[in-house]
């Protein structure tokens, strides 16, 4: 077979909102995909379930049109063999846990003794085998969240699609679940998925990554060269940098601002520049010495954020500190107090637009 | 389950596969409610029709019938509303026996239900005595007692339709708003009462519907005076007696009427929730 | 209250309310107009309904002048309940006819044929006067049969025939006539000794005895017979 | 709003407080639906009821009542529960008009429904004729045409009470039945069905109700013959002919037998979802 | 006002599962509700806001009793001045966003005017301006949680429960709501509990963390007591730390299993034992020199976890190592390799059970 397991062009328009997202998954595959709320996610997966109709495009499993507008082609989702874990679980109310899981199974033919084997191998994987008889509102939200994600998968699906399926988990579980989720889409030779806010997810379960910002792709590819190079706000938070934008010439980069960066890394033309909170140092005079960037900085609010503090700084170039508790104490660092901020040019990241 | 590769692609748009399982027996549900109207048009004198339509007393009988079946609704709805709540929502003692007592007019003949409303609204009644005396008021043979008639028939249609869509409906979102403050009627009100809206538009439809081609309860408890109390079924069963033809074009009127109201309202009113 | 009103020239006026029998809508249709003619102070309000729905209105008090029955059995319910002013008079009397579909498809020329395996009889209930009529004809024509259907009035038997669903009905004579497009009349000699009676009469309670009275007076008067005639009805002896 | 400490600390268990701007129309209407039975109940004469309950015939019109009215309804589950969803959750051209005339047999008196009835499925009917000549089969005086006049008249109670249980529900759990493999069938069946369940209740509660106290329809169309076709509404219009006391007890096993049947199962059947 | 605006003790028996937790909040106290699934989070928030009565205990509110089921007191939740993020949001489907968020300030007596302009207010502030005449149904998953939150919110109540308020959002609207609330939280002098599953939630918001397990509270204080010593798994997990339990004897904590730990810390009895992934070294073979607690130990999955790996350890104590990627690759660290583990005694943290 050599056409991948999905390939698609999503076009949707939904009263004013309009999504164009183009999506390849190779076999066995995991995609994140990644945006703001709001960005399109739930409505491409949607799309993709025969859920939400395409205006335009196409949705191509293993070489077959399940829905292409133009050719009038459509495949009604109960012949698609697409396992959905939908962001708000959508367990059926009057089924058990057991028979929430098994309702996929029996459709596949199973007779009710197996699809409940099956369905209680599940839970059991899933961490709930206690909780087969119990229905979903005597469950609790993660517990609610872990029988979707079972029922989902239970059914075996070709492509598998998750909609934010660890959100409401606590830190354990959701550890253990996504190891889980980890084997399981190790062995799985369809397309997956997978839409989450939490780039710890993304970054364990995911082979690419795929960002959409209203109702668009605007970068997409491996953990590695996302993080390495974010080319919007959305990802630059998400992987953890400041990142600006402007015009470089060689070493200098300079912004739309006015600001100039130094960096040691040389491009020309429009360019990004990143750097981590981390190699932000603060000092409470203009410092001396060997950092190329300094700049004037107010502080504008302070969290803590891991260990250590993340001050956000506007000014001259807004951005975000990590600091040490120790450092927040010593610089006095509340709200409206003025700083210098310095960066060296060795910890900067220079690439073209 | 087809895997993709084997199943040929159909057509476009999901909504319009309808499962024969579940096509054939609507239809033939469908054409055994049509069947018989086919059969009474066939049998319909057209020609007649336009002098029978100007009879004096038909638009007489045709305005008091939408208009007590109208009123005889809103009463079902400001009582049979809160009743229906009442049984859905509340918990007191004796609530089972309630329930079964609101089925009590569904079963009654009509007749006899119109003798139970004189036996207590006449003016020999048990009540309707002491409103005569006190009041001045009678309630038989006017056009109150047509609505009071038509709504003692009607009210237990829309009390079981309620209190049905009121057990379908999820109470956590009356949950949420009490939280945020709002008492139980503000909650039933602007909560309830909207989510469950579809439900009490079909509730509200059948009452109109068995309030408009109620007979016994009215002829029974109201009299069959032209003018007053005389509705559109009091006609046809007094045109039965002589003439079919017309006692035919008198109900297709009446049906024709009401039809055009309820497709006119339900479009607008069911909506799409 | 009617009995208020002004008195007209001859003490009638006012609004005199009768409850009668279905079957005698038409006639008194006709009759009211004409009372409403020559006592112009005066209206007619019109109850029609089954006699014992009629009676049982009465009985609980409802506001009537006039009562004319379809049977003795209700006039007597609300004699009985002292609701009756004076004496009951019978105003018409009604002879039963064998009903049959146009064509006579059945062939029934006779109460005999009616037991005839394959025809399909309606007779009325025992409880309604048109049934007992039929059970007295056929007891005095010795015939026994079992009908398809025992109707609870004359109208439901009547449409049976009308649209073939029996080969024949007992009913009168009157409410064969305005179907007479879809349905023949077959008289029988049996039919003398199961006659009915429409008694009428002025009620106790009436608002307006004096219209009442005139009203009955127009009714039992010759252009009171000559209406009934007119619609079927058999002439009675006065009283 | 008030502030807590403001607000003396009521007594406990919530679900108990009634408002009253709900509590006074329930209570009202409570009393409007119940008044006429205890009018109708101080005039039994009960001395007489054990001759009467054993009187022949009363038994075989109890037993053909319930019979027929359960056979009804599940005719009218069989067909009106499918004409319901394809009311509420498909789409097709004309269907405005289906809506429509699915209300027709709700205004069209039931005497007349029955003639209607005669003029289809009747010996000389539109479809009776053939059914005669071809398969030897005729419905009027039956107690299959009981069952039909009943469900003819009762059908339209059931489909708008489920399509409006239909378009209260939430229609995205249908969405996941289907990823999960299940057709439009299976997800009738499996999932929107006993989401449903309270409303079809309500629904076949109606229908059954409705059928139980069917009377005009059920006369003319199948006749009135003891132990065939004479249902207690038909023995009940009897015996009020003649004698208003045996009407009232007839009514009243007929209402004792139906609401305690309705009282057994709505509690048992609704539930709590 | 002496009295606490929040004192409770909520025990609640809910078909099988029991729950028994007392909770103070002070004045302007923000307190997080921790705990795994089913822990009896949403339980507790339900009981204090009057939607599930109380078995036993009490619920006091600025000195007065809102439910005593000992002194047969019961105040309904409408009279209750709590505001409630629900978990599954609960936004009324027949209203907008904006009349949703206007719901509770109409309550309290506002006119439809004002109380529109204050929820205008709320939605401006949660950043769905644009958004106030949508319906539920057209709000993506992250709208609809600020939507429940602006609502909780525009009551202005004496107590907030905000059960995951946070957690269906992407992660730079995550920050912005988490600064928002935290502003809100600051000048709010009611009491709130914040029930949450991310740990950066919790100690950005929360002034002090109360952890529920299985329907007790299992461990309570301020982030740094916390953090520094967790008490059970649960929390260990939730600061980052390898836990184990044992009985010390001065420098050494000798733990159930057999293995003795050496630390620095001297204590006796009973005793917890603690350090970091990024402590444990490891090696092919057994280290010499000053590491004191070295064990073999299997490799039984490896996961990214931010710009390192982090290495589940089982053998003679199970216990995740942080590693870099360098040294994956060098140690070929596959599942089911064998290495020896490294943790120095200064490293530990030992303290009483
Ligand atoms: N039925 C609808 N009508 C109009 N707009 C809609 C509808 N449903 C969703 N939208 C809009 O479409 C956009 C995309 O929504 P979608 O649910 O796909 O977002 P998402 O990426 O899943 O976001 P989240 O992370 O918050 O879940 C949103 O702006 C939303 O408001
Ligand atoms: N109606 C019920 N009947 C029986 N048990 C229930 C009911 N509702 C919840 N439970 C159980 O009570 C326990 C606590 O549930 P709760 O919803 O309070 O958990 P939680 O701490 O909020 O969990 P999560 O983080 O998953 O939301 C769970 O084990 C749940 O299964
Ligand atoms: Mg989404
Ligand atoms: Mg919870």
């Amino acid at each position: 077979m050599t056409a991948p397991p999905l390939d698609a062009h999503l076009v949707v328009d939904r009263g004013g909102f309009r999504l164009d997202v183009p999506l390849r998954v190779a076999a066995g595959e995991v995609v994140a995909l990644l945006g703001p709320n709001g960005a399109g996610k739930t409505t491409a997966l949607r799309a993709l379930a025969g859920l939400q109709p395409l205006t335009a495009g196409h949705v191509t499993v293993d070489g077959v049109d399940l829905d292409r507008p133009a050719g009038d082609r459509w495949v009604p989702p109960e012949r698609r063999r697409f396992g959905v874990v939908f962001q708000d679980y959508l367990l059926f109310p009057h089924l058990s846990a057991l028979d929430n899981v098994a309702f996929g199974p029996r459709r596949q033919g199973l007779d009710r003794r197996a699809a409940r084997e099956r369905a209680a191998g599940w839970l059991e994987r899933v961490g709930l085998g206690g909780y087969a008889r119990r229905r979903p509102r005597e469950l609790s939200g993660g517990q609610a969240q872990r029988v979707a994600l079972a029922r989902a998968l239970a059914v075996r699906p070709r492509v598998l699609l998750l909609d934010e399926p660890l959100a409401a988990l606590d830190a354990r579980t959701r550890l253990e679940t996504r190891a889980e989720l980890h084997r399981h889409l190790a062995d799985h030779d369809g397309a997956a998925l997978l839409v989450t806010h939490d780039p710890l997810d993304a970054l364990a379960l995911a082979d690419r990554l795929v960002i959409v910002e209203e109702g668009r792709v605007v970068q997409e590819g491996d953990a590695a060269a996302v993080t390495a190079r974010p080319r919007t706000d959305y990802v630059a938070r998400l992987v953890g940098l400041n990142l600006y934008r402007g015009r470089a010439d060689g070493g200098r980069v300079r912004l739309s601002g006015g600001f100039t960066l130094a960096s040691t890394d040389r491009v020309d033309g429009d360019a990004f520049v990143v750097f981590p909170p981390a190699a932000v140092a603060l000092h409470p005079r203009r410092p001396e010495g060997s950092p190329r960037n300094t700049w004037p900085a107010t502080v504008a609010g302070v969290q803590r954020h891991g260990d250590n503090l993340r001050v956000q700084l506007t000014g001259a170039l807004d951005a975000a500190a990590d600091v040490t508790p120790a450092a927040v104490a010593q610089l006095r660092l509340v709200p409206g107090q003025q700083v210098w901020a310095a960066v060296k040019a060795s910890e900067t990241r220079a690439y073209p637009a | 389950m087809t895997v993709p590769a084997d199943a040929p692609p159909r057509r476009r748009r999901p909504g319009q596969r309808v499962p024969v399982a579940l096509a054939v027996p609507a239809a033939l549900g469908l054409l055994f409610l049509v069947l018989p109207l086919i059969g009474l048009l066939a049998r319909t004198p057209w020609d007649s029709l336009p002098q029978r339509l100007t009879a004096p007393g038909v638009l007489t009988a045709l305005r008091l019938s939408v208009q007590s079946a109208t009123l005889a609704t809103l009463l079902c709805l400001a009582l049979g509303v809160p009743l229906a709540w009442l049984l859905a929502r509340a918990q007191f003692p004796g609530r089972r026996i309630v329930r079964a007592l609101v089925t009590v007019p569904l079963v009654l003949p009509p007749v006899v239900g119109g003798l139970a409303l004189l036996l207590v609204f006449g003016r020999r009644g048990l009540l309707g005595q002491w409103l005569d005396t006190t009041f001045g008021v009678t309630l038989p043979f006017t056009t109150t007692g047509v609505v009071l008639a038509e709504a003692f028939v009607a009210m237990p249609f829309l009390v079981i339709a309620v209190e049905g869509a009121l057990r379908g409906a999820d109470s956590r979102y009356e949950e949420a708003a009490t939280t945020l403050g709002a008492g139980r009627w503000t909650t039933f009100t602007q909560v309830t009462l909207p989510l469950i809206a579809p439900g009490v538009a079909a509730g509200a439809v059948l009452c109109w519907a068995r309030a408009l081609g109620e007979f016994g309860a009215t002829i029974t408890f109201a009299g069959n005076y032209p003018g007053r109390t005389q509705t559109m079924p009091l006609a046809v069963y007094l045109a039965l007696e002589t003439d079919l033809e017309a006692a035919i074009v008198l109900s297709l009127i009446l049906l024709t009427v009401s039809v055009a109201i309820l497709a006119g309202l339900r479009d607008r009113w069911i909506g799409h929730p | 209250a009617p009995a208020d009103e002004p008195a007209g020239r001859d003490g009638v006026a006012g609004t005199v309310t009768v409850f009668a029998a279905a079957s005698l809508t038409e006639s008194f249709r006709t009759l009211g107009r004409e009372f409403e003619a020559a006592h112009p102070d005066a209206t007619v309000t019109f109850n029609h309904a089954g006699s014992s729905a009629l009676a049982a209105q009465i009985t609980q008090g409802a506001p009537a002048d006039v009562f004319a029955s379809a049977s003795p059995v209700n006039m007597t319910t609300v004699a009985d309940a002292g609701a009756v002013a004076g004496t009951p008079y019978v105003i018409a009397r009604n002879q039963p006819v064998i009903a049959v579909p146009k064509g006579n498809p059945g062939r029934v020329a006779g109460l005999a044929d009616l037991a005839r395996p394959g025809v399909k009889v309606a007779l009325c209930a025992e409880q309604v006067p048109c049934g007992t009529a039929a059970r007295t004809a056929l007891a005095t024509a010795g015939v026994t049969l079992t009908p398809v259907t025992l109707e609870q009035d004359v109208k439901g038997a009547l449409a049976k025939v009308r649209l073939g669903e029996v080969d024949a009905a007992l009913v009168y004579r009157t409410d064969v006539r305005p179907a007479a497009a879809d349905v023949d009349a077959v008289e029988f000699p049996e039919a003398a000794v199961a006659v009915n009676d429409y008694p009428i009469a002025v009620l106790t309670d009436a608002p307006n005895p004096v219209a009442a009275r005139a009203f009955v007076e127009l009714v039992r008067s010759d252009r009171g017979r000559a209406v009934l005639a007119a619609a079927g009805f058999q002439q009675s002896g006065r009283g």
